[in-house]
């Protein structure tokens, strides 16, 4: 029955036909779609409701970030970064300041570099947080777990728009510091919302972690072999859920992430329970790392005064910089030909590489196991199709 | 009387469409339609508890699983073909006409319907229950056993099916394994 | 249901316990002034306490889709509607006109006959399986014999009702709804009529009045004698409020429509107010099963305390339905949903024993007059399930202990 | 590598529905809480209230003009950094020149195509004349799809009272450099004007120099 008129039914072509075959199913799972966490699409054939074959379908937020920056200056893509990976755009700002920092061989000043492990880990809370209510919602639990969140990620965005000007679109690094020093009162109101991040994460995990539908729906699902995510590229915690040590703040530390105490949480299986789970421990250890930035903020300059803002020319070269962003290693890599505008400008984004793995994790599952393992890879479109 | 000969007329322009719609899930639909149509005929002549149950088992279990399995199994185009063949009308003839001459001797043996149903005494559930397992014994036993086996049988294909399917090991990605 | 009778006294009429059949009465009344024949009488009586049910629910519905979305607003720290009216109370006023302002979208492939009578069908049963809830001592709209049975019967309508949506919508994520909506309601039917069989054993009738007045009295004189105080009862109201929130296709069983696998199911290619049928459909029906629960285990309309004789039955009737609701709702706003292989296991393993459990169950204490006999075998009978259960969850089902390892390098 | 179990993972025996119980406890708790728990409900009710905007809070650029006359007053020169910092590229600037084609150091034409515009504040960073710097102002709504969002001089230039009110920090410290700069410039100027005279009265009767000073 389905088969004979499920032919018919293709609105839009299927790029990659998969097994041919009548009995099965084609489902086009977006772009529009309530779970495709934007305009992701997934060619997905089930047999029933099991997944036979799955192809993903990139491409429909592509917005040629990469060739826009070519044809800007430095410094005018730094914005644009901020709408890669929306959710956090300070550890965007990061990498990139870093990746032209190496180019350009620019000191970080002390209090700059404070001040920026401060934001990657507030990023990193709002990340984690959201990652979780997000995934409650994959889950079809009616928007509690988001909306929880979303009522602290809302306090962060907050401290975030008094520092920078703007809830999510920071633009706040600068090639050699940060683009202004923190308003009066911004730590302390750092240090007290740290404080208070604890109790709202006992709530949250009471409310997700021992739930056995949440168990039942997460466990066991999504798991794939140490070797399949390394060979994968596999970056952040979806790697080291699977109990693989690499975390770039530790492997290659960048800025002033040695001097700070934390441990790299580390899981058995990786299967989605995991990936919950290691989100939630790393948050704890955020937590950590912000108690003793905050303690430890120096007072300073938060720029390189060698830095130029106007006519900024890095020498001939290349460079590639990466960081642990929230959702695995964010690199740029940048080839500069002496010009106001890099000669080439490339992102190797955490989302994007992370997808890319998506049906190996799928077959042989449910449908409804497919909506929460894409919620558990944790992408968001902006960085995936920039 | 008039309930039933606007009914009567319904139930088989019902079952026509049963039979002769060469969309398996229309011709289902008018299936339940039919059913349904026996219900009411059972409840406009007083047997209310015979009528709600047919509506309940029939409409709600038997057409519904019906409708299921056609929904899961896929026949495809095989009902058309089978219409086209001309063995399948033997066969439904030979399947049909026996029972419509025997509907036919009954009939003709009342030649005059009663005027009225008889007024059916209220049924307590306490007396319907002695009944059923007093007189009717044997017959419910019966019933239960076959039941029961029917389910254990169902439980052990089910199994099967479902180890077979799990014994295969983790597909790779582009080889659909058999389902 | 027998004709006007005269010798109503209007102090019988304006008691607040008649309130509900006023409009019967008034209408009876008024045609019988007229010099109708009896028959009308009695249909037009009919038609005005018909109408009396209908305006209820409907207005409970319009009421609930409100409260539901302030109630969820709520549990999620959110303010809710409150633009239309005072607190929001036009809401669903606009969501009417909205609805029925819409464009109503019959997508080229559909079948555009089933199309139609799906949504009507929905809503049907719903309405039909109202008529025969006791809602007061006086308030009975059609008090039949049978009417557990018939709740039962019409309800099954349902299925094809949603079986034809997802199929004559003639697209995918509809026809996965419906298979996902028939599995699921076929195997949640069994629990459900199974764990009412317990109270009808109890009670010896099938008529839902009966069975409250069954239920009427205290035990020691201030528990009230519900079924769901006793162990059977419990037990069983326990399968019938989980299987009654699959079978209203509720969270956490929210399959069928569960939006963020298959958009919205059977209603993915619904529009305007077809879609607003289905919606209506869901909170009649919900309504209805919340009601029959009450009916069955929590006393119908009879009062919770002793001593409360003066306040008209209806009242506890619809408190105890505004309580279960409450519950629908709490729930759905904590619980994500199950997948449609632990439905099925769920049904089929835990919850269909455990109502066949009850029934010989109830039959002990149905025999045993439900005295000291009867909770000391029915309370181990019931309990080993749980014990069996427990170990088996932890044994099998529950996940080893997670450990999370930190590298300190 | 320590190995630590997470406090919070589940112990061996637990009873089935425990977990959901206690989810659901916390779901009654924030319901109960949002009713009276200012952190619970933190929702903004926009039009009658309105979250308070931060110094820092940037929205679209305007030009800032001293005194009364936005045109006089603009310190825009129409230099064109921003126009070529800006990412999206939604500023143009034509520069105003008089009849002998001589600039006259101020924009004719100023647009910021707003519907581009992407809020990032690089032209106010770039500006070497204090002129362009982020409005706070987010009520911009139009139904003219491409006039309404194309502002021109007139709606740009705001005055430095305004800027005043917006960021009186950055105000105040802009108005003491550039004043200081004035200053600075008029001395220089009385300098050079005193040294000119000085020049004039000494060379009075050569007017060659006079011609080579102006």
């Amino acid at each position: 029955m389905i088969s004979a008129s499920s032919k018919s039914f293709d609105a839009a072509p299927m790029i990659e036909s998969g097994p041919d075959d009548d009995s099965l199913l084609r489902v086009s799972l977006g772009p529009q779609h309530p779970s495709t966490h934007g305009v992701f699409r997934m060619n997905v054939v089930l047999d029933g409701e099991t997944v036979v074959s799955l192809k993903p379908v990139f491409g429909y937020l592509h917005r040629n970030h990469e060739k826009i920056a070519e044809g800007i200056t430095y410094l005018s893509s730094m914005p644009y970064t901020d709408r890669l990976d929306y959710i956090c755009p300070l550890s965007n700002n990061w990498a990139y300041a870093h990746a032209v920092e190496k180019l350009a061989g620019l000191e970080v000043p002390e209090r700059a570099q404070y001040l920026r492990v401060i934001l990657a880990e507030l990023t990193r809370l709002i990340n984690h947080t959201a990652f979780a209510g997000f995934i409650l919602g994959d889950m079809g639990a009616w928007g509690s777990a988001l909306m929880y969140a979303f009522r602290e990620r809302e306090l962060i965005l907050d401290l975030f728009e008094d520092l920078t000007g703007a809830r999510m679109m920071a633009n706040f690094m600068r090639f050699g510091g940060c683009r202004n020093d923190l308003p009066d009162g911004w730590a302390a109101q750092v240090s007290r919302l740290v404080d208070d991040y604890g109790p709202f994460l006992d709530e949250m995990e009471k409310l997700l972690v021992g739930n056995e539908i949440l168990l039942a729906r997460t466990q066991g699902i999504g798991s794939l072999s140490k070797e399949t995510l390394v060979n994968g590229g596999i970056s952040g915690p979806m790697l080291r859920a699977a109990g693989v040590n690499y975390d770039i703040r530790k492997v290659d530390p960048y800025g002033i992430y040695e001097r700070f105490d934390f441990r790299i949480p580390l899981g058995a299986t990786g299967d989605c329970y995991d990936r919950i789970m290691i989100r939630f421990l790393e948050m704890r250890e955020s937590l950590k790392i912000l108690q003793q930035a905050l303690a430890q903020l120096p007072e300073g300059p938060v720029i390189d005064p060698k830095a130029r803002i106007r006519n900024f020319k890095p020498p001939v070269g290349e460079s590639y910089a990466r960081i642990e962003g929230p959702k695995g290693e964010l690199g740029f890599h940048l080839i500069s030909d002496g010009t106001t505008k890099p000669y080439r400008y490339r992102i190797r984004p955490p989302s994007f590489i992370n997808l890319t793995l998506i049906e190996d994790m799928c077959l042989g599952l449910d449908l409804a196991d497919v909506v929460v393992i894409l919620g558990s890879v944790d992408i968001v479109l902006g960085e995936v199709d920039r | 009387m008039t309930p039933l000969l606007i009914l009567c007329p319904m139930m088989i322009l019902a079952a026509l469409g049963a039979v002769w719609l060469a969309r398996p899930v229309h011709a289902a639909l008018f299936l339940a339609l039919a059913l349904a149509l026996t219900a009411v005929v059972y409840l406009a002549v007083g047997a209310d508890f015979i009528g709600l149950v047919q509506f309940m088992v029939y409409v709600g279990a038997v057409a519904v699983l019906i409708v299921f399995s056609l929904l899961i199994t896929r026949p495809g185009d095989e009902a058309e073909e089978l219409l086209r063949r001309p063995r399948s009308w033997v066969t439904g003839l030979a399947c049909t006409l026996p029972v419509f001459a025997v509907l036919v001797y009954a009939a003709s043996r009342h030649t005059c319907l009663p005027d009225a149903a008889p007024e059916n005494p209220s049924l307590s559930v306490e007396s319907f229950g002695r009944v059923l397992f007093t007189t009717h014994a044997p017959a419910v036993l019966a019933v239960g056993v076959l039941l029961t086996a029917v389910m254990i049988g169902a439980a052990l294909f089910a199994k099967e099916a479902h180890a077979s399917s799990h014994t295969e090991p983790t597909r790779k990605p582009n080889t659909p394994g058999d389902s | 249901m027998s004709g006007f009778d005269a010798s109503h006294s209007a102090a019988v009429l304006w008691a607040p316990e008649c309130w509900p059949r006023l409009p019967q009465r008034l209408v009876e009344m008024l045609l019988h002034f007229c010099g109708a024949p009896d028959w009308l009488v009695t249909i037009g009586g009919l038609v005005a306490a018909a109408g009396t049910v209908v305006g209820v629910f409907l207005t409970g519905f319009a009421l609930l889709s409100l409260i539901e979305r302030k109630t969820l607003a709520r549990i999620q720290n959110r303010i809710g509607p409150n633009r239309a009216g005072w607190f929001g109370i036009l809401q669903p006023v606009a969501d009417g006109i909205k609805m029925l302002t819409k464009e109503d979208i019959v997508p080229t492939k559909a079948e555009w006959f089933l199309h139609l009578l799906a949504p009507i069908l929905i809503v049907v049963p719903s309405i039909l399986a109202l008529g025969v809830l006791p809602y007061g001592r006086e308030w009975v709209p059609v008090p039949l014999d049978l009417g557990l049975l018939f709740f039962f019967a019409v309800g099954t309508l349902t299925e094809l009702a949603v079986f034809m949506a997802g199929w004559a919508s003639g697209s995918k994520f509809p026809m996965l709804g419906a298979m996902r909506a028939i599995s699921q309601m076929v195997s949640y039917e069994l629990p459900l009529m199974l764990s009412a069989l317990g109270v009808i054993m109890v009670s010896g009738t099938l008529s839902l009045p009966g069975i409250v007045a069954q239920q009427s009295g205290f035990l020691l004189g201030f528990i009230p004698a519900w079924n769901v105080f006793t162990p059977w009862g419990l037990s069983a109201g326990l399968v019938f409020y989980i299987a009654s929130i699959a079978e209203a296709n509720r969270c956490p069983f929210d399959l069928p429509e569960g939006e963020s696998e298959i958009v919205a199911g059977h209603m993915t290619e619904y529009s305007g107010f077809k879609y607003a049928l289905f919606f209506m459909g869901e909170y009649l029906g919900l309504f209805a099963i919340s009601g029959l629960g009450i009916t069955l285990f929590l006393g119908g309309w009879q009062a919770p305390f002793p001593g409360l004789g003066s306040v008209p039955s209806w009242i506890w009737f619809f408190s105890k339905l505004v309580v279960v609701i409450f519950s629908f709702l709490w729930i759905r706003g904590t619980f994500p949903r199950v997948r449609i292989d632990q439905l099925m296991r769920f049904a089929w393993l835990c919850l269909i024993p455990m109502a066949l459990l009850t029934i010989p169950a109830a039959g002990i204490w149905h025999f045993a007059g439900g005295g000291l006999i009867g909770w000391a075998v029915t309370v181990p009978m019931l309990l080993v399930p749980w014990v069996v259960l427990t170990i088996h969850y932890n044994k099998r089902l529950a996940p080893a202990t997670r450990t999370y390892t930190f590298a300190d390098s | 590598m320590n190995s630590s179990q997470h406090p919070r993972s589940r112990g061996r025996w637990s009873i089935p529905g425990l977990g959901l119980l206690k989810g659901l406890a916390v779901t009654a708790q924030n319901m109960l809480q949002s009713y009276y728990r200012k952190d619970r409900m933190t929702t903004v009710q926009y039009p009658e209230q309105r979250a308070p905007i931060s110094p820092n809070f940037r929205n679209f650029p305007f030009l800032c003009y001293d005194g009364s006359d936005p045109v006089a007053g603009l310190r825009c020169t129409a230099c064109s950094i921003c126009e070529k910092e800006c990412p999206p590229q939604c500023i143009y600037i034509v520069l105003d020149r008089d009849r002998s084609g001589k600039s006259l150091k101020r924009p004719k034409v100023f647009d910021i195509d707003v519907s581009v515009c992407m809020n990032c504040g690089i032209c106010a960073e770039v500006c070497p004349f204090d002129s362009i710097y982020m409005d706070g102002e987010y009520e911009l709504s139009t139904d003219d799809r491409f006039g309404g969002l194309l502002f021109g001089l007139d709606r740009l230039s705001k005055s430095a009272e305004y800027h005043a009110t917006l960021r009186p920090d950055q105000a105040t410290e802009v108005a003491a450099r550039r004043h200081a700069e004035e200053q600075k410039n008029l001395a220089v100027q009385a300098a050079k004007a005193a040294k000119l005279k000085a020049e004039k009265e000494k060379n009075a009767p050569e007017p060659s120099t006079e011609g080579e000073h102006a």
